[in-house]
């Protein structure tokens, strides 16, 4: 267990390494000057002062150097100061990741909870009415951007029912409530989203397991048809459709910039966006290592969880 | 045999197919009867509708089919007018099955045990650890030889053989009365399939149980059965008790099996093999269903199909050759 | 063959939705009601007019001339992508998943990496390197996605190689090229035919995300995915503006994935027993 | 600058949880972004800006009306050679309970002057020869030239007083330490989310400040942020897209307070033809119907420039100017033939996608400038890259959004001065006569004189138009009805109004 | 007739296991260890023993589908593991196997005549019309009706299918044809034309054949020389009828005498093995059979036992039998009749 756990995360660290030596010769290549930025928009184009801040930042010295110094602090878990705020990169990443992990999980365990359901019915419906609703319906999921469904939940839920607040953030230790009347519209918006694509998946998987064998021999067991599908074939299904919900949820790390923006919620992906429009190099290497390794990680995760859910593969 | 021993009684059963082509029967008119303590060997040219009969026995036909007419008896019901909660109160409890490929028919998932406990206390109300209890029992008495660590495995580490021990073991959980296998041993190497047989024979002896089991191999049908079934095509083509069978078969299409199976001492030579193909299901020729491979075809045979009728005592067959009428017509 | 076509429901139903897309977007410049490029700075942001069914946008441009002229370049953009992303994502997991060695450790991990790229940042550096524009959205939903068509076609891959239908033909002395087309990519095909379909979907709501970039059609020529991007800001002033593409967006996806689905029935034979 | 720093990405968050500060009650800001640093000589959009001026006091200080009034100076004097000016320092206190003497003024524009600290309006205010404290409270500036301008660039919010004491105490780092005179006191600050100070008892104006607690809330998205102040979740909020400003003057809970300060322009490669030719650029001029800009791009709210962008009221502003370019697609198009393009020609525009209004405006130019057989081709890159190929000169021509700094007519400078390529100048736009006239009016201290220099200068600012002005934008501020005494500053001045929260108040 | 046309020497496959998550451990099924035997031109070398002990591995190095860990396969005395690249895949042609399961070794995509064509087009022997016209030859060959090319595997009988595989098989007139189970799943009428059909052919194009089944008699009918396997290992080679009449290792004296025999009169005496096979990762040590050997004596369990000759063209490795003295040095088999 350990040697594998030690030889997994090994890899998780080239590929972690890899990952942002190529962020970092790649983000050099986009447009933009950062020193320009940082001085803001009144001053940028005074020659002599970019040349300064060029030099305050460290933005003079050749590329490698850059990198090697980069690489040399990462070892050290120093992932370096925003270019424009001098704020260190882990402050804003300790404080961003915990609510956009907090985000995804919140959301994708209500996808879960509304989309595999969905799946099984239609699965069980198969070709019928329903299904074909369902079906609708989740073309509908997918095609629907998160903000117009947002923007009508924020309609129905704060203005109409003055239900829950439009936005913002509540940290969890003032107040554990506030927090979560403020996580619920953004869980939710972005859950029906994933719920389509939840449901899509577990219909078919659910299909193919409701057509193996071993369903014949439970009910030649007398299992009820009810014990089948939710006892059994479920079991076997859910299995493919965690592999998803975990590629989801590594996906969501970095993917809810529209969300984020929305309700304004404090997480990684308008960190990101906005340490991009701002070329905040330091910040965007720190932010993409992060959401890499996390993605890794949850993958890896993911293995596991599967192992512990599947037998045949432990 | 008495007609009170009657366990099973399939009368006159069509089961049909939806196809993309319109419906077909997969087998018409298949009326046989299985009495208490009995074992029936069903066997038939593949694709003959031996699978088909006992999934509809078990009323456990894949969505596209469906029993169009004739009624399955079953302890004084008929199992076709019963609704699917009555089914599976039934299923289990007083009729089981074992499938072909046991590692396919286990739930991956569960381990061994929990998927006969399930079984156990699905028609038994008994606490869980009693069930436990039992299952270890029906473990060892399907011979396994370390039943409490078998319990904790998951199908897929045991051995085909285990395997189909363990859905021997859940069939035979709530002692019931008639065990169907369709095909249980084909996939395992003969020693395992006799350890196998011998187990049934012996459940049978000691519990009076009836099997139908469906077999290719005619060598597991001599040592098992007490009265065959032989199937053509959809149709129960000759029926009678093991011996007769074997040594003086009625219908020509079980004559050419018998005469197929090969000799010892006879290496590299010719076996003989029945000419031709098994109609599709979509084409079935007029008359008898065997004439166009049977070599005494007559008119007769490409005319009319004959009746299941009986020959002597306990055997019957579908045949004109066997039908009291084809002396004078052969006179004739 | 034609007659199985017929025959599918699914598939019937699918084309009845389809056509009438395909042959609008071929003849939109003919049908449009009004110039979808026209301004009626009197008309912004209405729901529905007389004359414009569907409401105006904050130009006071025909929203339904919009979307017939859109459907062009949506349907170039969404199809371009998923092509070139099927493409790439196949040849990669194909020789993944049937050489093994070295070429699956390097190309999954590849693929593991570009995977974890933010997709954000994957479109400032092609605009960085070619600028913006239709083609290079192209180009980037195409590496956006490759990832996930390699991942199918990797897995489906190892699971049909070791079929021994694929070892038949090895043992004959085929090719490699022979098994791969012949023998793998037919019986692979279907779970890349449902990724196709939430491709098509994903690259049009990403092209309406990365329009701030510049990237995409480049206004005030009209595409669903910037319509739905445009919208976003007057939500609470005309909602129709928001989901009547995203509707079209919708039928469309569901109809692509009906599409996807009879096409996997008719293509394979076992299906359509005889 | 171009003022509109709000919408950069930024991301922010809301809280309206916690205690409230000590008495009058909580307001809640919805900023539109959050400033970079805090340290005050650094202006960094304008969302920064009314943080700084709740927590920070200058030497004088625009009123209400938009006029210069004296703040921590009682009052001053000018010498007679126009160089020196001697504050007299009021009995102010910083929020540590230090007094604000004549060391910390000195203190804090020889820290602007440093080079080291990157201030934004160094150059502006190199003007400043030395600096002498003559008593603990009485300090005297000397200029190396006069300027009329230089008073009004003490009135920035990046020219305010910081502490001697405290900014050496803390190593220069006043953006984690902000500590000022103002009527309000750091509390925290919560990267991404908000900024939170309270009531300053000690402040100088004693009835001032009545609020207990101010939290400024981040809200970068805009509907995000009207959403907020819709449902309640803040009392206040700047930059009000102009999309929203109807249904919250409808709305009977709300408020909009709205000036039109900043303004939309064209700004043009002038080193290329067609538009080296001061003919091409008037033509376009007269050939865009501002009103299209401003009906599409601003939902109909704002006034069309066809002259140049002066406030009412401002020095250098004309009524004759007012009609100068007054759309005339003939005029437009004969100007054209005259410069040799009678059917027009094909250029790009560059405007950003990552702003709303600016790609609106830029496709509103193009559908105008299509009248005439101009083919616009738009270049809409995100912000960043907009910027750069700004002040690289890589452009045709762009659009621009931006406000003077200052309501001395000496902002003209930062836009027709010639010289290197500016994010606010026309590239390689160089005229010796506007050249002089920008040094002359700056020296000049005489409001008549003055007068007569910057008329000159704006006729033949318009007789080049290397700008082409196209409308004032409405700059507005929303607030709750219950929130009183904030007050949106007229003309250039609405990034300013943050100097009116203490006088603000909140009825609960 | 009597030249060795397959030598297979100390022949080894491991199949490594998924590496575990819950023990990090990494194990091996030893699938095929150390097998040695040869084919001789024109015989039909049978191959028994339970499931899972290895057979088709077997027959899939010697086809090259999977690559071997250790040992040598001479085929016609080039050495087949060496082979590579285009050399191999010419070489393919004259080694052709039937496949285990008849439905799988189909290509559900492909019409039968598309499948059986396959080997023609591969190494461009025919095409087109000529093409067709082998393809319906062999069709007929093989006893199929000529328009069933345009038909797919999904539409035959399993029976059928086999044939079809059988026709692919020979298509290119093969040196050696391994059959992996052909008949397994069929009934004995079907069984009989397949297995009337493999001696045809063997007959007409004088094939060797290596026959895999699990069933004895089938065997028994095929072969001339017959080989046991046990849990990876060779344990009795002999001549078909010695082996039949004079089994000497108690595992295939058990496996013959569980043939059960098509008389319903035929009382016999039965060799039931007691005990789980042993799980091939971690077999045994000593004899591979000995926890399930009635006549296991205490060096069974220790020493793994060597090849020892018996008689004529009969060879066991069993301890039983050590004094009978070494088998003549190689490993190989006797010599054929
Ligand atoms: N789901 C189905 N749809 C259509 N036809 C079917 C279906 N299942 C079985 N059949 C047809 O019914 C007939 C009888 O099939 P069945 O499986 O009972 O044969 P069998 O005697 O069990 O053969 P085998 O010995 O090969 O198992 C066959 O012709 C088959 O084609
Ligand atoms: N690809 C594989 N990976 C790991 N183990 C395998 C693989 N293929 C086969 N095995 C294992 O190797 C052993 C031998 O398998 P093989 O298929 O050769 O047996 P067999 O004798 O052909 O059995 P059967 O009679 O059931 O066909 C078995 O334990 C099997 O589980
Ligand atoms: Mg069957
Ligand atoms: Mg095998």
């Amino acid at each position: 267990m350990i040697r594998y756990l030690t030889g997994k995360l090994s890899l998780v660290v080239v590929q972690v390494l890899v990952v942002s030596t190529l962020v970092f010769s790649l983000i050099h290549l986009m447009p933009g000057d950062p020193a320009a930025l940082v001085l803001g928009t009144e001053r940028g184009g005074d020659a002599a002062a970019l040349e300064e801040m060029r030099h305050k930042l460290g933005l003079d010295q050749p590329l490698l150097a850059q990198y090697g110094h980069w690489i040399a602090n990462f070892a050290r878990f120093d992932m370096g100061v925003s270019l424009y705020d001098s704020t260190p990169v882990h402050t804003y990443v300790l404080q961003r990741l915990p609510n956009t992990i907090e985000l995804a999980i919140v959301a994708i365990v209500l996808a879960a909870l509304i989309g595999v359901p969905l799946g099984i019915v239609a699965a069980l419906k198969r070709q019928s009415f329903v299904d074909m609703a369902l079906s609708s319906i989740a073309a509908l999921g997918v095609s629907f951007p998160v903000y117009v469904l947002g923007a009508f939940l924020i309609l129905l839920f704060s203005f109409k029912l003055h239900l829950l607040p439009a936005s913002g953030f509540v940290a969890f230790s003032d107040d554990p409530v506030k927090h979560m009347l403020r996580l619920a519209l953004p869980a939710i918006t972005l859950a029906l989203g994933l719920a389509a694509s939840i449901a899509r998946m577990t219909r078919s998987s659910m299909l193919e397991v409701l057509n193996k064998e071993f369903i014949q021999t439970l009910r030649a067991k007398g299992v009820s048809e009810w014990s089948i599908v939710f006892k059994h074939a479920f079991r076997n299904a859910i299995i493919p459709v965690v592999t998803v919900i975990g590629l989801q949820l590594g996906n969501l790390i970095g993917g809810t910039v529209l969300i984020e923006y929305l309700f304004n919620w404090p997480g990684m992906s308008t960190l990101l966006v906005k340490s991009i429009a701002n070329r905040d190099y330091p910040l965007i290497q720190g932010c993409i290592v992060v959401m890499a390794s996390f993605f890794i990680i949850v993958n890896m995760l993911v293995d596991l969880l599967y192992g512990l859910m599947d037998p045949r593969v432990r | 045999m008495n007609m009170s021993d009657a366990l099973l009684e399939i009368r006159n059963l069509t089961t049909q197919f939806r196809t993309d082509k319109g419906t077909f029967p997969a087998i018409a008119g298949v009326h046989f009867t299985i009495n208490k303590g009995e074992i029936v060997c069903i066997v038939g040219e593949s694709g003959s509708g031996k699978t088909v009969a006992s999934l509809s026995a078990m009323q456990l036909l894949p969505p596209a089919g469906q029993i169009a007419s004739g009624e399955i008896w079953f302890e004084g019901r008929d199992l076709t007018k019963l609704s699917k909660k009555q089914l599976s109160q039934i299923r289990g409890k007083s009729m089981s099955m074992i499938f072909q490929d046991p590692m396919m028919a286990l739930d991956p998932v569960f381990t061994c045990g929990s998927q006969i406990v399930e079984a156990i206390r699905l028609h038994e109300s008994v606490s869980r650890s009693a069930a436990y209890k039992r299952a270890v029992e029906l473990l060892d008495h399907v011979g396994i030889a370390h039943p409490s660590r078998v319990m904790e495995a998951y199908p897929h580490e045991l051995s085909g053989g285990m395997c189909q021990r363990i859905m021997i073991a859940m069939a035979l959980s709530c002692s019931p009365k008639l065990l169907i296998a369709d095909e249980p041993t084909t996939a395992l190497d003969v020693t395992v399939q006799a350890q196998i047989l011998e187990l049934l024979k012996r459940i049978r002896s000691e519990t009076g149980m009836s099997i139908m089991l469906i077999t290719h191999d005619l060598g597991v049908v001599a040592e098992m059965a007490d009265r065959v079934a032989v199937m053509y095509a959809g149709k129960v083509m000759e029926e009678g008790d093991v011996r007769s069978i074997f040594r003086n078969p009625r219908h020509p299409y079980t004559q050419g099996l018998i005469r197929s199976i090969p000799q010892p001492g006879q290496r590299g030579g010719k076996l003989h093999s029945i000419a031709g193909n098994v109609p599709g299901i979509g084409s079935m020729p007029t008359g008898c269903r065997f004439h166009p491979r049977c070599a005494d075809a007559t008119d007769a045979c490409r005319r009319s199909e004959p009746d299941l009728i009986e020959t002597e005592e306990g055997c019957k067959a579908r045949c004109w050759k066997a039908h009291p009428s084809w002396e004078e017509e052969e006179a004739g | 063959m034609l007659r199985k076509f017929v025959r599918n429901k699914t598939f019937v139903f699918s084309v009845i939705v389809l056509l009438p897309i395909l042959i609008v977007a071929a003849i939109g410049p003919w049908i449009v009601p009004h110039d979808p490029l026209e301004l009626h700075p009197e008309n912004v942001l209405k729901p529905a007019l007389p004359g414009h069914p569907l409401g105006t946008d904050e130009f006071g441009r025909d929203i339904l001339s919009r979307l017939i002229l859109g459907i062009r370049p949506s349907l170039i953009v969404a199809l371009g992508s998923t092509l070139l992303a099927f493409t790439t994502g196949l040849l990669l997991g194909l020789t993944a998943g049937y050489f093994r060695g070295i070429a699956e450790k390097a190309i999954m991990r590849v693929v593991d990496i570009v995977l974890c790229f933010p997709p954000i940042l994957l479109a400032l550096m092609v605009v960085g390197f070619w600028g913006a524009g239709v083609s290079n959205l192209i180009v980037i939903i195409g590496i956006v996605y490759a990832p996930h068509f390699a991942r199918i076609a990797y897995s489906s891959t190892l699971q049909v190689k070791k079929l021994e239908y694929v070892e038949s033909e090895l043992s004959l002395g085929a090719s490699h090229g022979r098994v791969l087309l012949g023998c793998i990519l037919p019986n692979i095909l279907s779970p890349l035919i449902i990724q196709i379909s939430l491709t098509i979907a994903a690259s049009i709501l990403l092209e309406s995300g990365l329009s701030f970039l510049g990237l995409g059609v480049v206004p005030p020529a009209p595409s669903w995915g910037q319509m739905i991007g445009q919208s976003r800001g007057y939500i609470s002033l005309n909602p129709m503006y928001a989901v009547w593409p995203s509707l079209c967006l919708g039928v469309t996806i569901l109809a692509v994935n009906l599409l996807g689905d009879s096409l996997r029935d008719i293509l394979d034979p076992k299906l359509n027993r005889s | 600058g171009c003022g509109q720093g709000g919408q950069d990405a930024a991301s922010g968050t809301s809280a309206n949880t916690g205690k409230t500060g000590a008495g009058g009650g909580t307001l809640i800001f919805g900023l539109s972004g959050e400033p970079s640093t805090m340290d005050p000589l650094v202006q960094n959009g304008a969302p920064g800006r009314p943080i700084k001026l709740a927590l920070y006091r200058g030497l004088v200080n625009y009123d209400k009306e938009g006029k210069l009034s004296n703040e921590l100076a009682e009052s001053y004097t000018v010498s007679e050679d126009k160089k020196t000016y001697t504050f007299r320092l009021r009995d102010a206190k910083f929020h540590n309970g230090d007094p604000v003497t004549a060391e910390d003024v000195k203190y804090t524009f020889e820290r602007i002057a440093n080079p080291k600290n990157n201030a934004t309006f160094r150059s502006e205010l190199s003007i400043i020869d030395h600096i002498e404290t003559i008593d603990s409270n009485i300090v005297a500036i000397t200029l190396k030239e006069p300027s009329a301008p230089f008073i009004h660039y003490l009135a920035l919010p990046e020219s305010v007083i910081v502490s001697k004491k405290w900014t050496e105490e803390k190593n220069g780092d006043l953006s984690a330490n902000p500590m000022g005179a103002g009527p309000f006191k750091f509390v925290k600050w919560t990267k991404g989310q908000e900024f939170v100070v309270e009531k300053f008892d000690g402040y100088y104006k004693k009835d001032k400040a009545k609020l207990g607690t101010v939290r400024f809330v981040f809200y970068p998205d805009e509907n995000t942020r009207v959403n907020a102040l819709k449902a309640g979740d803040v009392d206040l909020i700047d930059y009000v897209p102009w999309k929203d400003a109807a249904s919250i003057e409808q709305d009977p809970n709300l408020k909009l307070d709205s000036v039109s300060g900043p303004f939309m322009q064209l700004q043009f490669n002038t080193q290329f033809a067609p538009f080296s030719d001061p003919r091409v650029r008037k033509a376009i001029s007269y050939a865009i119907d501002r009103n299209t800009i401003i009906n599409t791009a601003f939902n109909g709210r704002g006034k069309p420039i066809y002259g140049i962008a002066i406030p009412k009221g401002y020095m250098g502003y004309d009524e004759k100017n007012e009609t100068y370019f007054e759309h005339n697609i003939d005029k437009a198009k004969k100007l054209l033939a005259e410069a040799g393009y009678p059917n027009g020609f094909k250029a790009r525009l560059l405007a950003t996608s990552q702003y709303s209004y600016h790609q609106q405006t830029a496709v509103a130019v193009q559908a105008e400038l299509k009248k005439v057989g101009i083919e616009i081709e738009l270049d809409l890159p995100d912000w960043a890259t907009r910027v750069k190929k700004n002040t690289d000169g890589n452009y045709d021509f762009v659009v621009a959004g931006t406000s003077g700094d200052i309501t001395d007519p000496d902002w003209l400078s930062n836009f027709y001065s010639g010289g290197a390529v500016r994010l606010n100048n026309s590239a390689y736009f160089n005229d010796a006569e506007i050249n002089k006239l920008l040094v002359d009016g700056r020296k000049e201290l005489d409001d008549a004189k003055r007068e007569a220099i910057y008329g000159k200068l704006i006729d033949r600012a318009l007789d080049l138009s290397p700008f082409v002005y196209l409308t004032w934008r409405e700059q507005a501020y929303a607030m709750k009805k219950s929130v009183a005494g904030f007050t949106n500053m007229p003309g250039f001045l609405s990034f300013q109004s943050g100097i009116t929260l203490e006088d603000t108040s909140i009825a609960k | 007739m009597n030249d060795i046309l397959l030598d297979v020497k100390r022949l080894k496959k491991y199949y490594p296991l998924q590496k575990s998550w819950l023990s990090g451990r990494r194990g091996h099924v030893k699938a095929v260890d150390d097998v040695s035997f040869s084919i001789y031109k024109g015989e039909t070398f049978g191959l028994v023993g339970e499931s899972g002990c290895g057979k088709s591995t077997l027959s899939r190095v010697i086809m090259r589908l999977t690559d071997a860990d250790e040992g040598e396969i001479r085929f016609e005395d080039q050495d087949l593991l060496k082979m590579k690249g285009g050399a191999l895949r010419r070489h393919r042609a004259k080694l052709q196997m039937v496949f285990q399961k008849p439905f799988e070794s189909l290509n559900p995509r492909k019409t039968v005549g598309q499948i059986i064509g396959a080997p023609f087009e591969i190494h461009g022997v025919a095409s087109g019309s000529d093409k067709d016209k082998r393809v319906k030859r062999l069709l007929e060959l093989v006893g199929l009706p000529s328009q069933y090319a345009d038909r797919y595997p999904h539409e035959f009988s399993g029976g059928q299918r086999q044939r079809i595989g059988i026709a692919r098989a020979i298509a290119l007139n093969p040196k050696l044809v391994v059959c992996d189970e052909a008949v397994s799943a069929l009934d004995v009428s079907i069984q009989s034309q397949i297995l009337n059909l493999l001696n045809d052919l063997q007959r007409e194009f004088g094939l060797t054949y290596l026959f895999i089944s699990h069933n004895l008699s089938v065997v028994q009918h095929m072969s001339n020389r017959i080989g046991v396997m046990y849990l990876g290992k060779m344990v009795e080679i002999a001549d078909a009828d010695e082996l039949y009449a004079n089994a000497r290792h108690p595992y295939t004296k058990a496996l013959l005498s569980a043939i059960p025999a098509p008389d319903p009169d035929a009382g016999k005496e039965r060799i039931i093995l007691t005990g789980d096979v042993p799980s091939p990762v971690n077999p045994p040590q000593g004899c591979r059979f000995c926890t399930r050997c009635r006549d296991a004596m205490p060096i069974c369990s220790e020493v793994a036992p060597e090849f020892v000759r018996v008689g004529d063209n009969h060879e066991v490795a069993c301890h039983l039998y050590a004094n009978d003295g070494p088998a003549s040095g190689s490993v190989e088999g006797g010599r054929a009749p």
